[in-house]
């Protein structure tokens, strides 16, 4: 008997609008993230800890950045000679071409394929969020409970809870109840948007789904609601720890400083659950006589000089003399000239803060995202 | 860099190094916070497009094995062509104690099937970044048998004393190559690589074994000078000898001059190493750092001056690290002191120990040692 | 001095419609040929073999069978840690997504991917073509002649010429006039669509030729005019050698059965210049007692107990006893059982042809393409 | 098989098998047309999912090296996890010349390192395809400490005599190991193989290296089957002992029974090998080939009969090939003739040459050779 056979769908196309100049040339998924990661990273990362070996990445939206940094997915020990990491794109067939619309649609789009690995179990993952979790456990519980769908939820904060699709769930973790954004929310139970199906029901629901002409075709809105509303076994598997949503500017700059406090849920550290990324092959970090380092994450290939403080520097940033970068995150290849002042901001890849230029105030509540363009204040 | 080979011969000794060596060939020795010193000689010609590389290792080869596997890092783990690790065999009919060139000889066929009719040999005593397009360009233009590459060398202080001097000639033509005992302050100090035409290194491999009359392919090489058209390419840049433990601790220090740092890490192409997936390196509240090398995944909360710290390292509260080499993993508990020392991987300094070594003759600590506070009875 | 950078963009989206059900399930490129291969390991394998070491795929027609064939590339060892092989489906950026209209179009799409990886020369190969080329010699000739774009061109029988991209050239090799299938052809010398260009020029006659409205987007039919309108040295490189477009079930069917003539210039078994395919890993073939095989080409996993004739096996198929195969193509897992009868066919994959069943016969110029629903005669 | 890594002994002696082991393992001996006997031991593990794999090589490595290389062929060549080789080394501080025990020790941490519990270790005398998963949930369930396969056989014509023969009490207990004289015509054949907990292996090996009572890691296991809970797990299939030329060359044949052919290349899996990119195998004008298996790349124009032909062999018009093994890219011209025989790879039978060897001693030419027709002057 083989061991039952998992299939991970990750949903790679978000746009990520609300983050602004971040995501102007890349998808959510490939924002960079924690001075060396982008947020992909983590549910790539998530699926290789837990030992799934094949996984399908759905790509729509600007893909490049994306596309290289994934690679043949070899540093997520991805690349197989069967299996293993499949980029899936939409594509043309006799009748025409189809973008992917809802989150269901994007899976029924690549059916064919799906069939093809012909999986016990399909785990639709996002590639936007920021998380550590064993989805193996998440696997045996569905399997436990005997579900045809398992729905990974995690408390929020109630006056958060309407942004969320929320869930209500008898002792047994049967899921009772499920709303879309609720104005008012019964409960403060959120779906991380992490599934697991058993394929063959899914794939019903899903053929099902697509002859409705009023359907969004998404999992949220319209499947989950579908297979409650016809009694099936549905299960709430409760996630403890840290989850994130960065959907703003000022809440990836926070999710940033988060990993700057001693006891961070995300403990990057922890070697028995590792994050990888792209290896960029850089050098060592240059820290030369004269320069500050206090409460901050520096990866390969910076040169400091100058006074670094409660921040977050990406590769290769140069800090020169006297410049001083604080409560800041600056993305790779950022140079911070001589004398200059960055406070409370988030700097972009390759843009270079020059010589007395003054940014942001320390004693504020704004945040600051700077590009080669502009400046915007948050 | 078309038709051209690459071979990396482990001929340095280990002996020189102490425990540093014990498992592990010197090619081997970790260097500059993050890599091994192979790791120059691969990243080197595989940057200038060599794709065909043969490593001839010692007998230490667990070590090997582990770092380079099948080439990954190093994009050499190809279908066609690729990475070949050639270690001493049990089973050859014939060998000889004493040298590699019946290491050589027993591959020749390695030699002998691939496609490419030119060779670059580099042993692992000297490092350096060549600009390998510039001296193969030199090598093919002068149609010599034979380009050997060295660098014009001052040496009022003596760093360079027992390494191999070539005398050239007025046309440029390399008359041979001997020991540099100090006698010239100014002298060619042979960079431990050369471009020769695989035709010619069969016929001189062939030749010493037939004659009995080389121990070493270098030997052989050198032996070979009058017979065939050998010439010199001189190389500009930075070279470090690395022969014994003092060596190998300053070109680790010299790195923290920024100039010699660009030039190793980054000129003619960067340099890859085994991915470890370290997270970035945190600084703690109560960290000072300066003037030092910090590699990836380390927590840094003490004082850290001139030094080379490796991946994964935890240095305490209110320790001090001074003009030291740590190695990948090595735990610097609260309060202890490290002057002037080179730690292996996995040492443990405990709570409040001091160690200090002389700078001429640096305090080794081998590999997974722990060192403890005396119990005072 | 780096080497010249190249950067292969193989078009592999067509849909050869003229297969028939040949190409229902898959693209052009596809296509199974040759008892173990399928049409792109040619252009594949050429590029491999040429020493290029970057190389884009365009994929948009039912990819999936493609992209399960090329995997990570590493049949032809284009699975690096940089560069490699790269599939390019379309996407969508902020304005919406675009499917890849002509040739040429689907080259502008993935300007971004092409200016990222930053090469000297854009070689353009297509997927629909059988052959065997040293790409780099074309290179050569392009430098040589300080070229701005190098056509490789093969003579083709004078009574075909219209169907190509008709090209006249002076004595120097620099082309005079360019024809896109001409009805009165003036010469015989025909495109093989295999396009050097300097990126740099090319890059601006794409962006030149998107802002024409009534354009096709297609190489040969608006980028090259173009470019010999403004009077750009263009070269046409002469092709010796065997080079098939099969475009419809007979001639797919003709140039199989070319493989069996001794002489036959795409020889396989030529060691300097391999053509690789995707590895199976399937055992040996099986012949038993009492089977005759004669002038025919057999691949692993099959299991011969009948009569084999200038025939062409693919993987796994079993001839039962006292079954006749002769002058066919048998594709993969099909099943000739006993006292089958099978004569100038093709067989498509997984076909059973039923004991006593009789398909085709011996004195006759109709080719019988048999799929499991139906026998289409040609 | 969650929770459990494989190790490939090659513990096989290489003394019976002639020039055929020379240069290589009896483990690495070219089979059924375009394998190598290893790979039906790695193919099992891996298409059963095991994902962490030591093979513990013999001192002839370089065939060894060549052939599993990374370990891409059976998806081994994995970041985390995968294939580990470990030759015997050199430097290590203790070593014996008998036997393996101290190669599993010093590389014990091997064993440590891995997060799997349980072990399953196979020798390579043995040839056959196991239904892992059954026997592994056999040995999770049982509890014991080991779990032996063995396979419960007839043998009049004695072809097990020197093979390890198991007593089994009742209760399925392993009472003792010795070897099979012939005495009974039915019996328990040991299969090579056997799972173990990895604490329990642990164990075994220091005691052995402690008391010094044993030299091969086979022989440790064996003298604690009193120590530990030994249990037995019944293989159903076929299986091979491969241990002289003859049962080589007589394994090889029995895959003209198909449903040998069937179980070995397709039941639990099918097998990995490197791939050598040749096409289909071309059969011209006057083939006539019958009861042969014939691997890809093969131009045929002769008569062949029983016989396994590997890739990228050309056998000439009136050549005659009967009751014989012939490896890869060897060429027999025209009008040849080869009966009972086993060609090592990359020989030449010239035109009109005959050999013919007798089936109960094959005749055996060595790789390479060159079989010309004697000048008569």
């Amino acid at each position: 008997m083989k061991k039952e056979k998992v299939l991970a769908m990750l949903l790679a196309g978000g746009q990520g609008t609300r983050l602004k100049t971040l995501t102007k040339d890349l998808a959510k998924p490939a924002v960079p993230f924690g001075g060396k990661y982008r947020i992909i990273d983590f549910p790539l990362s998530n699926a290789a800890n837990s030992g799934i070996s094949d996984i399908g990445i759905l790509t729509q939206y600007k893909p490049f950045q994306l596309n290289e940094h994934i690679g043949i997915g070899s540093h997520w020990d991805f690349d197989r000679n069967t299996g293993g990491l499949r980029i899936l794109s939409p594509y043309t067939n006799e009748i025409g071409g189809r973008w992917y619309k809802g989150t269901a649609n994007a899976i029924f789009e690549n059916m064919s394929f799906i069939d093809h690995v012909d999986p016990d179990y399909v785990l639709v993952l996002s590639g936007d969020h920021i998380y550590k979790m064993d989805y193996k456990k998440m696997l045996e519980y569905h399997i436990e409970k005997k579900a045809h769908a398992t729905i990974s939820v995690i408390e929020v904060p109630w006056d958060e809870a309407s942004r969320f699709g929320i869930m209500a769930a008898d002792k047994l973790g049967r899921i009772t109840e499920f709303a879309e954004k609720p104005e008012v929310p019964k409960s403060n139970l959120a779906s991380m948007g992490i599934y697991i199906f058993n394929w063959k029901v899914l794939r019903e629901y899903l053929l099902e789904d697509i002859k409705k002409e009023d359907s969004s075709n998404d999992f949220g809105k319209d499947i989950i609601p579908a297979m409650l509303g016809d009694g099936l076994g549905m299960y709430a598997y409760t996630f403890e720890g840290y989850w994130k949503d960065v959907g703003t500017i000022k809440s990836y700059w926070e999710a940033n400083m988060d990993l700057l406090s001693d006891d961070n849920q995300l403990n990057l550290y922890d070697r028995s659950w590792r994050i990888y990324t792209k290896n960029k092959n850089l050098p060592p970090q240059y820290v030369s006589e004269g320069s500050i380092i206090k409460n901050s994450l520096v990866n390969e290939g910076c040169v400091i000089e100058g006074h670094l403080e409660k921040s977050i520097l990406f590769s290769e940033v140069a800090v020169k003399k006297n410049a001083c970068v604080y409560n800041s995150v600056v993305l790779s290849n950022a140079v911070i000239e001589e004398g200059a002042k960055v406070c409370n901001a988030v700097i972009m890849e390759g843009v270079t803060v020059k010589s007395g230029q003054e940014i942001g105030e320390k004693d504020s509540n704004n945040v600051y995202l700077v590009s080669a363009d502009d400046i915007i204040k948050e | 860099m078309d038709n051209c080979m690459g071979v990396i011969d482990f001929s340095c000794t280990d002996q020189n190094f102490g425990t540093l060596t014990k498992k592990r060939a010197a090619a081997m020795l970790p260097f500059g916070g993050r890599y091994r010193l192979i790791d120059f000689f691969l990243s080197n010609m595989v940057d200038q497009d060599i794709s065909t590389i043969g490593v001839f290792t010692g007998t230490k080869i667990r070590s090997v094995m582990d770092h380079i596997g099948s080439g990954k890092p190093w994009d050499l783990n190809r279908r066609f062509n690729g990475l070949f690790v050639f270690p001493p065999l049990y089973d050859d009919e014939k060998r000889t104690s004493v040298g590699d060139i019946f290491h050589f000889h027993s591959n020749e066929s390695f030699f002998v099937r691939s496609s490419e009719e030119n060779i670059f040999i580099s042993d692992t005593n000297m490092l350096l970044k060549i600009d390998m397009n510039d001296a193969y360009k030199c090598f093919k233009e002068s149609d010599a048998d034979v380009t050997v590459i060295y660098k014009r060398v001052k040496d009022p202080g003596g760093r360079f004393i027992n390494c191999d001097k070539l005398a050239i000639s007025q046309d440029g033509t390399l008359e041979n190559i001997g020991t540099n005992l100090g006698t010239e302050e100014e002298f060619n100090l042979f960079a431990g690589s050369l471009f020769i035409k695989k035709d010619v290194y069969l016929k001189i491999v062939r030749s010493a074994i037939e004659k009995g009359n080389a121990g070493f392919l270098k030997e052989a090489l050198m032996n070979s000078v009058k017979r065939y058209k050998f010439n010199c390419y001189e190389h500009e840049g930075h070279i470090e000898s690395i022969r014994n433990v003092k060596n190998y601790f300053d070109a680790n220090m010299n790195l923290l001059d920024k100039d010699i740092y660009s030039e190793l890490f980054s000129q003619f192409g960067i340099v890859y190493t085994k991915n470890q997936d370290e997270p970035s390196t945190f600084y703690k509240e109560n960290a000072t750092v300066t003037n030092s090398i910090i590699a990836n995944g380390c927590i840094i909360d003490g004082n850290v001056q001139n030094s080379i710290i490796f991946r994964g390292v935890k240095i305490g509260k209110n320790a001090i690290v001074k003009n030291s080499i740590i190695m990948q993993k090595t735990k610097i508990e609260d309060n202890a002191v490290i002057v002037n020392a080179i730690l292996d991987k996995m040492v443990t300094v405990e709570n409040g120990v001091e160690i200090i070594g002389n700078h001429t003759v640096p305090y080794v600590v081998e590999k997974e040692m722990i060192l403890s506070r005396e119990e005072i009875i």
